[in-house]
């Protein structure tokens, strides 16, 4: 279960070897593109932050075997934030006026996006956030790949409403992301004909549900929907399978396994949970088939991919392809090529640049937790991300600057 | 007739069950040698923490100069111009000899006064050859003589002292009884203590607790001669 | 000793204006500035642990609450000026009510680490959990776990339009320690500083020499949370976003530690163990190959076993052994360096 | 009607984890006087010797009750030998040097078992009460936690190393003028005090998911449950757990599990405010 140091360090050691070749190969004087990375590797949201990492080299050192960008080699200079939100402002900041990078791919959390953001904004330098998220942020500078509440909300709620009943219960993890997600679900049940018959919201370092599984079963609803985060809430579905609740009310996610949390449920807790997400291993498609031997070739198994992984590589890619439509580094050229609705094929499926919203059209799967494994009951291809769409116009408005808190 | 600067009325202190102090009345006259003596646990000690706001008493009241200080803090009795040494030493041991006095000098003078003050006791006490030592390196009896100098140094009008004789050489006995006799020309004093000799040497009253009341309050030699006291006190002792 | 106050201050202001003047040509002004705040907050525990013996295992809490309070009255005033007083006040408003309430009731040791640690605790909680669109004071959204980002940074006094950005920056902070360094060589050196370092040996004998031991506390405790709060204000102008990590153990634990390491009883120790560790934390984000909690933590069970007093008095004893004549003037600041807290 | 059952149990289970969190952290701090800052991570890693056992094909309840403590145990023998024995008598400094062995043994976990939530699920199966599911292993908790009470009582007023323990809780001195070395009866308290937290970790690894940094957030209610509870060993642990458990309950239901948490914070500050020394030393006083 545990990732294996020994392994991953070998196989970084490798990665960087096969990095290093090209480099003699390719030298014409402009010397490599630089990729700025910054990721919490350690610390608390490290399960988040390592497999983002892999992916992140995994695309580039595809992309340098494949001959570079332009004739050029593409370097990665990362660093690791470890879960502290001082260090992202600081090392935002070294890479854009000491490494002088390029690019830059990183950030998990919302708070550390938003630490960086207008750093990279006013430095000039691209920026690619590919973390599914609670919505809202339009601005020129930054791409952002992870699916929105709306993207997954509206598929989710219909689907599961439809397996269950109309009385709906919601427990929301306590910040941003559960409180706009949890607006949402009441926007998309109210419009499915259903009701909402209660709301929690739970700190992130809330593990002990007791209370909310009582006032849960006070309620009785049809179903119930849990946008929870981290690890001290990954208890809950241990808590609601012991307490027997798992039988009698079903139960959907918008954030279970999204860092692999359903591996470490036992089938007996994690089985039947609905959750809809851009990603699953499960994925029966041969492009999704190729990147799990790819990351078996890189990393011996396939134990760490999970979705926001994928997104980062995913999000790699689509800055490659756009540099090479736009024949160049320039940061507008870029953002212009981007703008252009451009699309890749990714493990997920495609993935299309929405110009108004630089946020992503991509498909969404509904699945079924089973076997420890995310099962794909049905595939919504390409939906748009609608509820960013409603506030943020960066064609009309390209010096928009903001998070939008969207009004449901 | 002389002013009275401390007077307990039906003073009493109970700890859960146990009456450490009961009903005391106590009188104290301006510039008079008082020792409170009896066996262990016989409330002088408990009667003390309650004169100088270490306890707060469970019942009765205390008044000095005339003005009610039941249940004051102790920094609000020592503010009134009372000096008082506990039991154990108290003093700061990292820090030098004439820093310990200036300290004890600045709360009642300015600092360039305090420099002077500081001065004026280390000549007093004799501590000159120490007085940039620190305390944690000196000896039991001139750590017990700083502090007299740290109680003395604002010119109290009354001063209170637990045992200030306690595991000291005859030679410090004896220059300690030079500083008592000293300080009583201005000061009252009180002196709770155990050792006879010193007691002797000293002593005019002495007020003799037991059982946490007062038993007999009388001069030295009445008291030494008294067959109860015998009993309760020095018989035990013996 | 009065004499040689001046040149102290003197010897202080020139080696500062050196270290400002020499240390951006080793490392970039962006990365010192954190250094000098961590710095800053350093000296702020440094200055009520080292030299009134008063162990707050919630330092952080004040850091939290400056740079809150310059966030909120930044984002409601679009000005810096009064958001930085602000952010100085209310800490120490703050700092005095918690420190009065703790100190009257006559708490020592565990039990203050304890309610600290506890008020601590349900700021975080509380800062955590404000995501909702009801937490607004003003314009400003607490934003819950995410923090508040998009706040006006330090700017000209006056003049909103003119950030103080980047290497101005920097030399605004360093003065800013430096004044504060100040600050507190001449309150250590005046009575109060004096009477503090006598309740940290001794708070009974103070208290019956007749000082109000209490309100002394108090009034040091409301100035090391200033200061912290100062620091914390300059924090948040710095990073542009503040989190309720802030507020969090974590946090609190690192100031506890700069302090070890650095040296209690020392002014400059607190701030050395500060700007050390944090750079080394920095430089450690570079490397994967040992976890950095790890290396934190191993770092503090060698200084508690080995150099319980840290490095500065270390090396302090060791210049003197090797070139110190032992004069009264020398040995006039030795005294300062013991540990309060032992025993 | 089930409700209210419902509430109850939930109160006795919030008591019960406390007295369990807090059993280690007490021992120890009754016995030396040393607060073990490190007993969230000795917690956390008795949920790990738990689950590695399990996962090599131990039964559950034995790899809970008998490998976890002793697993943990040992560590702590090891960590007493080590650091904690050079700082007797330093209060402040074991708190620092047990920092930063929680700090060490975070990052080790780290290292060793990666960030990722791990668990095991209950072995209890819920049951039914009117129209409400109760989680079972609720129960087992406040078995286990009457048990050890009544264990530590048992030992401590039935045996001979027992009664030494009382005597050097009242006097520290006590023991070596009796001729017992003090040495030994650390390393044999820090022993059991380890064991304990191992104990509990274990016992609440199948309830909650297990990362290295679990014990964080034991660490802090432990800590105050045992300072407010005072001297008594016993009784004060269960005085203060008693208090605080139902306080934080009843906030809980009535509100949300946040304000449950700030309540008892408030109630720790309020306490330690009327009663510096903690609930037994002034009630319930020389009791156990």
């Amino acid at each position: 279960m545990s990732l294996n140091r020994r392994n991953l360090l070998k196989s970084t050691a490798a990665l960087s070897a096969a990095a290093m070749m090209p480099k003699v190969l390719m030298a014409d004087g402009h010397g490599p593109i630089k990729l700025g990375s910054v990721l919490d590797t350690s610390g608390g949201f490290d399960a988040y932050g390592r497999p983002m990492d892999m992916a992140m080299r995994l695309a580039v050192e595809e992309i340098n075997t494949g001959g570079g960008l332009l004739g050029r080699e593409v370097e990665v200079v990362a660093y690791d934030t470890q879960s502290d939100m001082a260090l992202y402002t600081q090392y935002a900041q070294r890479l854009t006026r000491q490494d002088q990078v390029d690019v830059v791919h990183g950030g998990i959390l919302s708070a550390s996006r938003e630490a960086i953001r207008q750093t990279l904004r006013r430095s000039e330098t691209l920026y690619f956030y590919n973390v599914l998220y609670e919505g809202g942020v339009c601005d020129r500078n930054i791409f952002i790949n992870g699916v929105t509440p709306a993207q997954q909300v509206e598929a989710l709620v219909p689907h599961a409403m439809a397996n269950s009943g109309p009385r709906v219960y919601v427990i929301a993890a306590d910040y941003n992301y559960g409180h706009n997600t949890a607006g949402w679900i009441r926007h998309y049940v109210e419009a499915n004909g259903g009701e909402i018959v209660g709301i929690d919201f739970l700190p992130l370092d809330v593990n002990d549900f007791g209370s909310t599984i009582a006032s849960i079963q006070t309620a009785s609803p049809d179903l119930v929907i849990a946008p929870l985060v981290g690890g001290a809430h990954l208890s809950f579905f241990r808590q609601w399978a012991a307490s027997g609740m798992k039988d009698r009310i079903p139960l959907a996610s918008t954030t279970m396994g999204v860092g692999n949390e359903h591996k470490v449920l036992t089938p007996e807790e994690g089985d039947g949970i609905m959750v809809a997400y851009n990603y699953s291993q499960e994925l029966d498609t041969p492009n999704n088939t190729s990147f799990k031997e790819r990351w078996t070739a890189a990393y011996g198994n396939t134990d760490d991919i999970h979705e926001i992984a994928v997104s980062n590589y995913q999000g790699v890619v689509t800055w490659a392809e756009a540099v090479r439509q736009a024949g160049s580094i320039d940061r507008m050229a870029i953002i212009e090529a981007l703008e252009t609705g451009l699309s890749i094929e990714g493990p997920a499926g495609t993935v299309t640049v929405d110009p108004q919203t630089h946020h992503a059209i991509l498909d969404v799967h509904l699945m079924e937790i089973r076997d420890q494994g995310m099962q794909v009951i049905e595939t919504l291809p390409q939906r748009q991300p609608v509820d960013v769409q409603a506030v943020c116009d960066l064609g009309a408005n390209p010096d928009d600057n903001t998070q939008y808190e969207i009004e449901i | 007739m002389a002013e009275t600067v401390l007077e307990t009325s039906s003073l009493t202190m109970r700890f859960g069950g146990v009456t450490a102090c009961d009903n005391v009345d106590f009188k104290l006259q301006a510039r008079e040698l008082r020792c409170l003596i009896g066996p262990n646990g016989a409330g002088k000690s408990t009667f003390f923490k309650c004169v100088t706001g270490l306890l707060s008493p469970t019942e009765g009241n205390v008044y000095m100069r005339g003005d009610e200080v039941t249940g004051w803090q102790p920094h609000q009795i020592a503010s009134l111009g009372v000096g008082i040494k506990t039991q154990t030493p108290n003093v700061m041991d990292s820090l030098t000899v004439s820093e310990n006095i200036w300290l004890a000098a600045r709360r009642f003078h300015s600092v360039i006064d305090s420099n002077a003050k500081v001065a004026e006791v280390i000549d007093r006490l004799a501590l000159g050859s120490i007085a940039k030592t620190d305390l944690g390196q000196l000896a039991h009896g001139e750590r017990q003589r700083v502090e007299l100098g740290l109680v003395t140094v604002g010119d109290p009008w009354l001063v209170l002292l637990d045992e200030p004789a306690a595991g000291m050489s005859a030679k410090d006995v004896e220059r300690m009884t030079v500083i008592i006799e000293e300080l009583l020309t201005r000061s009252a004093v009180i002196i709770v203590e155990h050792d006879m000799q010193f007691i002797r040497s000293i002593a005019r009253d002495v007020t003799v607790f037991h059982q946490g009341a007062v038993l007999m309050e009388d001069h030295v030699d009445a008291v030494m001669s008294d067959q109860t006291v015998r009993n309760v006190y020095l018989g035990k002792k013996a | 000793m009065q004499g040689s106050a001046g040149k102290d201050y003197l010897t202080i202001i020139v080696f500062g204006a050196a270290l400002i003047w020499l240390l951006p040509m080793v490392e970039n002004t962006y990365t010192l500035t954190i250094l000098i705040i961590y710095g800053m907050l350093g000296l702020s525990l440094g200055l009520i642990w080292g030299f009134g013996g008063i162990l707050c295992f919630g330092q952080g809490a004040f850091f939290g609450l400056g740079a809150y309070t310059y966030a909120i009255a930044a984002i409601n005033f679009g000005e810096s000026t009064v958001p930085m007083l602000l952010a100085v006040i209310i800490p120490a408003i703050f700092a005095a009510i918690l420190g009065a309430m703790m100190f009257y009731g006559r708490l020592t040791e565990v039990y203050l680490g304890v309610i600290t640690l506890v008020v601590t605790l349900i700021l975080f909680k509380f800062i955590n959990s404000t995501a909702g669109p009801q937490y607004v004071i003003g314009d400003a959204r607490l934003g819950g776990y995410n923090g508040i980002p998009g706040f006006q940074t330090l700017n000209v006094p006056g003049d909103p339009g003119a950030y103080l950005w980047g290497d101005s920056y920097y030399y605004v902070c360093a003065v800013a320690l430096l004044l504060v360094y100040l600050l507190v060589t001449w309150l250590l050196r005046s009575s109060f500083g004096r009477i503090a370092l006598g309740i940290r040996e001794n708070e009974t004998r103070i208290s019956l020499m007749g000082y109000d031991v209490a309100a002394r506390k108090t009034v040091l405790f409301a100035i090391g949370a200033a200061i912290a709060g100062l620091a914390g204000a300059l924090f948040a102008s710095w990073g542009e976003i503040v989190t309720p990590t802030l507020f969090s153990m974590a946090q609190s634990a690192e100031i506890i530690i700069w302090c070890i390491v650095g040296g209690l009883g020392t002014r400059f120790g607190p701030i050395l163990g500060a700007a050390g560790l944090a750079y080394m934390k920095f430089l450690l984000g570079q490397q994967s190959l040992v976890d950095n909690t790890l290396i934190t933590g191993l770092i503090l069970v060698l200084f508690v076993l080995f150099l319980p007093k840290g490095i500065v008095p270390a090396l302090a004893r060791f210049y003197r052994a090797v070139l110190g004549n032992g004069s009264p003037g020398k040995r006039k600041n030795t005294h300062r360096i013991r540990r309060a807290t032992n025993g | 009607m089930d409700l209210s059952f419902v509430i109850l149990v939930e109160m006795l289970y919030a008591v019960a984890t406390l007295v369990l969190i807090s059993a280690g952290l007490a021992v120890v701090f009754g016995m030396m006087k040393v607060i073990n800052l490190a007993h969230g991570e000795f917690m956390m890693m008795g949920g790990y010797a738990t689950i590695t056992a399990v996962n090599f094909g131990v039964n559950i309840f034995v790899a809970m009750l008998i490998i976890a403590p002793i697993a943990v145990g040992l560590i702590g023998l090891l960590v007493e030998r080590l650091v904690i024995r050079h700082l007797y008598g330093r209060l402040i400094d074991t708190m620092l040097a047990t920092w930063g062995l929680s700090l060490l043994f975070v990052g080790l976990a780290t290292m060793i078992f990666g960030n990722t939530t791990t668990g095991i699920s209950t072995p209890i199966p819920g049951f039914t009460v009117g129209n409400y599911q109760v989680n079972g292993y609720n129960f087992f908790i406040i078995v286990i936690s009457i048990m050890l009470i009544a264990g530590m009582l048992a030992v401590l007023k039935g045996t001979r190393a027992g009664l030494i323990a009382r005597g050097t809780m009242q006097r520290s001195d006590m023991a070596s003028a009796l001729g017992y070395s003090p040495d030994r009866i650390y390393m044999a308290t820090f022993f059991c005090g380890s064991a304990l937290s191992g104990l509990a970790g274990a016992v609440l690894a199948p309830l909650v998911g297990l990362v290295p940094t679990s014990g964080v957030a034991y660490i802090a209610k432990a800590f105050i449950t045992v300072v407010a509870g005072g001297p008594a060993l016993i009784a004060g642990l269960i005085s203060s757990a008693a208090s605080f458990g139902i306080i934080n309950q009843v906030f809980a239901f009535a509100v949300s599990p946040v304000i449950g948490d700030v309540a008892l914070f408030v109630t720790a500050i309020v306490l330690l405010r009327l009663m510096p020394q903690g609930i037994t030393s002034r009630f319930f006083k020389g009791k156990l």
